[in-house]
């Protein structure tokens, strides 16, 4: 198959045909007119070959369309740049022998699911003694020390735990994202950490099943993690990221020496 | 014959430890009064609305009351005494109490006999009032409902009552016959209950009065156009627990989610004021004809529903015993249970079949309620339409009586119209494709299904015990439940926890018992097809 | 609700939220990059708040997604005017006392699935004594003659058996579409039945699964009927349309007397 | 225990009356030979490619035999003649004929012993070929296959036999079991087989020689990919049937589209030169290890899947008798049936299941090939899936082999990628979810589905024995199969027909016979899963 990636398509049963699926519902009775409406939708949307293939009326004042068609946009795959957590996956063990090796201390962790959002299941899965999917949580890691305050936490509470036990990660989950709370929610906690004056000290770290490493970015997080993540997965960042800003801020004393002897 | 055959012994030992848990909590239960209960008689009585502040009236009396100490006597004793103190009717009474005139703390105390006299007469009329509302719902059932078990449950959740009410009638017309509205998220943990229509809340719409009328009013209207009764459910459940039941019991809801231990486990509502809570909105949703639906699903969104489905079932085993001391039917107590197995787990349909015959068969008439897939429901909304339909299989065939209608996008948003109109399709095909599957097949002796569903009957039955031998109260200390340790003194709510005096009043729990333990209670609840 | 039909958008839980699903195949192996791909493509195809809830990899070269968003386009209803079927819709016995009493003779049709289209069911079911949805078809009524002709029938075979029984009406019926064979097809039978000048003699009718009504008048006939139709359906407009057809004829003669004895 | 309560009295007098019906029609077949089985054999003694105007050798060959009258003494006779004559090796021969250097009626006829020694020779080489073949399956399926039935079972028919590499290596890795390429729309009714790779079918792929060995050296790759055997299916059907038998047994293709009927009702081919055709089709497979699928599904495209679901069993016990007659081995016969009720019948669910658990009962040793939801699907995916995911149950339930997979898509097009990605994983998750709920369950003495079995099976029988007494091609002349009316002298083909003379000399069935019914013969169909 010789795609190619400048003008990825999709792809029904041959190379560039640029078949999808949509499903809608539209506020209007079912009607030879309401029919077409769906039809030229799509047509708007930027599909050829729209087929109408199912139509039905709901509750006589809706009707809902299943259509086929094909679609004349493209996307150039090689100019996608979207930036990825930056780390090397390493397994409980050698994520522990890192941390001994080249941190040489615990590290400690607050989380919490904060703002309205009851959600615990995600942040409990990457920090309870229990884990996910057959790995164990952060809490099971000799080399770090964990605070879970659970669900409906404040970002005040978050952020104050956090100064409290001297934190090197914030771990927040946002599983609630109806009318985009999640954003405003992890926004007002970046501004917090800011004015707090600790956002150097610690790494901000966000997570749930609509978050992307991208977005978190964007927000002036560390990293996002995304469905599916392990405990692995952020415990690798977490030492990693660590031991890069340990050895960056032991380099800015070095670079500036009389700084620190004023 | 049994379909399964379940260790009915076991099934009554079980059934014991859960009476003597209940017998253990009740004299607590009885030692006790709440702020929340005590604007519960208030709102029966009659006193609604809010202040400039939006604060409710109930809240301002109680709380004023509570301030002064009163509280332990029964709100209803000091409102007795008013009347008879200042000579007035119980609305003038209210009305001087709503602006400010008059302060309960001025009022002198009245003998105890007139008050009850006093009062008692006022509380006939409201419970007059409640049982006329309960026979128009069993009229409105016996002239329409038609359509057999298991009926079909559907949630709306906009935030907005009257995007809801588009969504409701339209699911009504789509096949629905139940319409939950979902509640504003954190309203359970309010401590007092909004007021008005509202159009703002949040992953769901608030609980008030008004909203219930409204909602009621439009699936009356529905219920009419589809020649079906449809049903209205609520959430009884948090701070506000016997307000609400109060407010369904007037409007005429027709469930309420309402679980003895949810608050405590799942919002970190204090024990004892739930315990306290429950029984009294209970006893309201017993005397209104209520039908609740207890909560054991949430067990399974955090614990893993294969290891973990004995807790469901010993909680359905404690809920039963502790409705029951609230003079529920069984025919009201809608014990809630979950298909929440991994969908890729070998025989996984067989475990959960066993789980449903086997809930089945230890709650014969109890009106259970299936409660979908939701934990394993991804964005793949093909196989999660698919897992539904298993679901759905599993429901009629086990004879489950309220099903939960899963969502093909429960990953993704709450349901959009056209979700619904596919859920509802989806229950609809398979019901009717499979419908005498029940009555065609039987259970392999010995076989996988009945090993299943004997051990976790025998593992609930021994958890059941210990909770009994140690307590509920140092159960739920011990962290017994969902994993999860609570505190006799922790969580919110113990400030509205009050010992009543020796003089304390309430009307109602006598009135709702009388009635309800003589015979000719016994409301219609189903149509005559729940039976065939 | 307070729908406005010159701005008719998809309805998800709110009036004009625009929500819609899509689902499609991406010819890459699934990464960050792909997911943003398909991000990418529904915000080109006009969607906003573009949610990729769900990507999975087919076979390690293809990636599957299903996507929501609110669509941006919206429709204008009171400028959509398309043809619609011209007829009263009639019953059984209607029809037959119709064509008694208007027309006074039987109406002859003749019908088939043609080109390489083998699917008769369509057909069948508007013309066979056996019907559909417990209708009688075509066949079973008393004032019509009805010739089938089955399937893989050359177009040129049904045009001549037509000539052959004076036939007043012409029923095709085409359901494979792929590559528009269908499209060739009917505009091969009606260059046909134009170059044996018989079109002004003949309602040519076609039906199928995909054939709107539209779509028939683009393509010179006088009749679409698609998915659903019933005999009744067919029956109504044929007799209708024939009563028109002879009346017009009757007039034009009317008119133009010394036409008729040169 | 018998699953079903089904009456074998009853199975046995329609075993009967099937086994009459093709004795009555065997002496007709065996009186007659096809230019199509000449061109097969011309194809198996090594005659292969086309002329400059793309017309097959074979055709060329025998089509200038039949006009020469050669045809009656059978293709073989005089290509030894030839040799003979000519005093040439095969290849040689064929070389002469292909440049046209050489005709047959030039040939002088030989001695039929000596003609036979000559043919016989080349004959036992090319079987041996086949038989090699065969062993290199069985070999392949010893060590790869690890899945356990029902087989899953998908098509491609982009028409372009490179697209349909890469659609079907792509089902394959999604968990596919079996790849049936789609053959082109009219291929049924070409008297000839075309030639070489080709991108242009229409709504599927051509069946050639070339097509085979690219897809099977595909799936071969796969295969090994997958760790588990792929099977390659395609089309042994139409007017040339035995040409398709002997290319399928040259590339190693395990199961075949074949069916005694089905030409005649839904092509139209003449019933004489199918009947004939088939039944030597049917020995090369046999031969080749194939495993052969029958397409009762076809009646229910036409006819409601209800009211003539008698005519699928009737069906299925005709195949059976005609393919034993071919020596096809039971568990080569994949008797066709199909999930083809409407969705919306109460009960529909009991009444598949019982008509797939009778199939299962009646035909113990034979792969049962089940047909997926076709002419009730619609355009709405979201219904069609769970359709399919139902038939999908009934599959595991009552323990088919071949699971041909329902596509959610089926009213729209011819399955997309995405499409056959998401039927896999719809088979995948309710045969591993209900996995063994067939030995979990039992079915109600009297109950719905065994009446029902019952009653079909009663329907089946007298039918049979109607057409037994009238005999099989009378029988078709009146319209008893699919209410389709066939003349014996119409429909395509007959002029294909030529009565055998005394000195017909074809070598082949003696061999396929003498090996196929020596003990020693009984294929590796499966692994050893399907045993357990
Ligand atoms: C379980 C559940 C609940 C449980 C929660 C129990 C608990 N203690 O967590 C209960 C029943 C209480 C609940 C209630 C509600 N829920 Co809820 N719930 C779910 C459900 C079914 C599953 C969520 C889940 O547990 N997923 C499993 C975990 C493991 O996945 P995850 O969260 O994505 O976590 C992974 C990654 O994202 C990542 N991750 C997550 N967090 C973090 C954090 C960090 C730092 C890192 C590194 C990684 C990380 O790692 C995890 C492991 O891989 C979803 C539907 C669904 N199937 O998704 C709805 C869902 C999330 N709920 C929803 C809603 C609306 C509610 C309510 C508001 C409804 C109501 N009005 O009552 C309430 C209120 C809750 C509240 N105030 O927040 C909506 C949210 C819609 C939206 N997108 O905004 C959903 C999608 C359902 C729906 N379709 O309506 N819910
Ligand atoms: C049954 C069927 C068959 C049967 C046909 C038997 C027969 N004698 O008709 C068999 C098994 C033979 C068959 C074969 C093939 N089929 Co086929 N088949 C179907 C199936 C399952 C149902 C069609 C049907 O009967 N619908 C029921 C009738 C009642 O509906 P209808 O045709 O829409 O008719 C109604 C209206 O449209 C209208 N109408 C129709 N015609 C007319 C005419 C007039 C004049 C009027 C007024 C009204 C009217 O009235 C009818 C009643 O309301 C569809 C899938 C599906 N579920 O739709 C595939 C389908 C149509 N088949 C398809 C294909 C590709 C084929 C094959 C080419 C596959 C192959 N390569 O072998 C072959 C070859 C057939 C050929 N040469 O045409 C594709 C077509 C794809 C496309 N859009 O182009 C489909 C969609 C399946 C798929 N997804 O691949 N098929
Ligand atoms: C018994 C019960 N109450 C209440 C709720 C709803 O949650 P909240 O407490 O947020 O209103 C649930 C949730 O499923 C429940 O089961
Ligand atoms: C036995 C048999 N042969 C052939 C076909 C395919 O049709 P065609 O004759 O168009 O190749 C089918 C269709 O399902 C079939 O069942």
């Amino acid at each position: 198959m010789d795609v190619n990636m400048t003008r990825i398509r999709p792809y029904g049963d041959t190379l560039d045909d640029g078949y999808m699926q949509l499903s809608f519902t539209l506020p209007v009775p079912l009607s030879a007119e309401a029919r077409k409406a769906a039809e030229i939708l799509a047509e708007k949307m930027g599909l050829e070959d729209v087929k109408v293939v199912y139509a039905h009326s709901i509750a006589d004042s809706f009707s809902f369309f299943v259509v086929y068609g094909r679609c004349i946009h493209s996307v150039d795959m090689t100019a996608i740049d979207i930036p990825k957590v930056d780390a090397d996956f390493m397994s409980y063990e050698e994520i522990n022998e890192f941390i001994e090796k080249r941190i040489g201390r615990k590290i400690v962790v607050v989380a919490a699911c904060t703002g309205t959002d009851a959600h615990t299941v995600g942040i409990d899965a990457i920090i309870n003694m229990k884990g996910y999917r057959g790995e164990y949580g952060l809490e099971r890691y000799p080399w770090f020390v964990t605070y879970n305050l659970g669900s409906q936490v404040p970002n005040e509470d978050l952020v104050a735990k956090a100064i409290q036990v001297d934190a090197d990660a914030i771990l927040v989950s946002q599983v609630v994202t109806q009318r985009n709370i999640h954003i405003d929610n992890l926004t007002h906690l970046a501004e917090l950490v800011e004015a707090e004056g600790i956002r150097d000290r610690v790494l901000l770290i966000v997570g749930g099943p609509r978050i992307s490493h991208e977005l978190a970015i964007e927000l002036g997080y560390d990293a996002g993690f995304g469905p599916g993540t392990l405990p692995s997965h952020v415990g690798s960042f977490i030492a990693q990221a660590l031991e890069r800003s340990i050895r960056n801020r032991a380099e800015a004393k070095g670079a500036y020496p009389c700084q620190m002897n004023p | 014959m049994m379909r399964l055959d379940i260790d009915m012994a076991l099934v009554d030992r079980a059934r014991w430890a859960a009476s003597r848990i209940g017998d253990g909590i009740q004299p607590t239960i009885d030692a006790y009064t709440t702020t929340s209960i005590e604007r519960c008689v208030l709102r029966l009585l009659g006193v609604n609305g809010v202040d400039e502040n939006d604060v409710p009236l109930p809240n301002i009396i109680v709380d004023q009351a509570q301030a002064s100490g009163l509280l332990e006597d029964g709100i209803a004793y000091w409102i007795g005494s008013a009347m008879l103190h200042e000579g007035a009717s119980l609305p003038e009474v209210i009305a001087r109490l709503s602006s400010g005139k008059l302060s309960l703390d001025k009022v002198r105390p009245q003998d105890r006999e007139g008050v009850e006299q006093t009062i008692q007469h006022e509380a006939n009329r409201v419970c007059a009032n409640i049982t006329q509302l309960r026979l128009e719902r069993e009229q409105l059932i016996t002239e329409l409902n038609s359509t057999v078990p298991p009926y079909l449950y559907i949630i709306v959740a906009t935030g907005n009552i009257y995007e809801d009410v588009i969504q409701a009638k339209a699911a009504a017309k789509c096949g629905a016959d139940i319409i939950a509205v979902i509640r504003s998220t954190g309203q359970s943990l309010l401590d007092y209950v909004p007021y008005g229509p509202t159009t703002e809340g949040f992953g769901g719409t608030y609980a008030t009065q008004a909203n219930f009328r409204i909602m009621r009013e439009a699936l009356d209207e529905a219920s009419r156009e589809c020649g079906r009764y449809i049903r209205l459910v609520n959430y009884c459940s948090g701070l506000c627990m016997p307000e609400i039941a109060a407010m369904g019991a007037l409007e005429r809801l027709d469930m309420m989610l309402n679980d003895a231990m949810y608050g405590i486990l799942f919002r970190n509502i204090n024990m004892l004021r739930t315990f306290i809570d429950q029984h009294f909105s209970r006893m309201i949703n017993a005397y209104a004809g209520v039908i609740i639906n207890t909560g054991e699903d949430n067990y399974l969104t955090t614990a893993d529903a294969y290891e973990e489905a004995h807790t469901v079932l010993a909680s359905q085993f404690i809920n039963e015993a502790l409705a029951l001391r609230s003079g529920l039917e069984a025919g009201q107590i809608g014990l809630g249970h979950a298909y929440e197995m991994d969908p890729d787990i070998t025989d996984g349909f067989l475990y959960e079949l066993a789980q449903a015959e086997m809930a089945r068969i230890i709650f014969p008439d109890a009106p259970l309620k299936y409660m979908p897939p939701t934990k394993h429901m991804t964005g793949n909304i093909f196989k999660g339409h698919l897992m539904d339909a298993m679901f759905n299989l599993a429901g009629v065939i086990s004879g489950q009586t309220i099903q939960l209608l899963g969502i093909l996008t429960e990953h993704v948003h709450t349901p959009h119209l056209q979700d619904r109109y596919l859920a509802i399709e989806n229950a609809k095909y398979i019901m009717n494709n499979a419908r005498h599957l029940r009555e065609e097949i039987s259970y392999k002796k010995g076989g996988i299904m009945e090993k299943r569903a004997n051990e976790v009957l025998a593992k609930a039955t021994s958890m059941l015990e210990q909770v009994a031998d140690i307590s509920l109260m140092s159960a739920i200390e011990e962290g017994m439940f969902a994993s999860i340790k609570r505190e006799r003194t922790g969580g919110r709510g113990l400030d509205g926890v009050i010992r009543k005096s020796e003089r304390y009043y309430n009307p109602f729990p006598e009135i709702f018992m009388k009635e309800i333990t003589s015979c000719n209670f016994s409301p219609v609840l189903w149509g005559d097809e729940v039976k065939g």
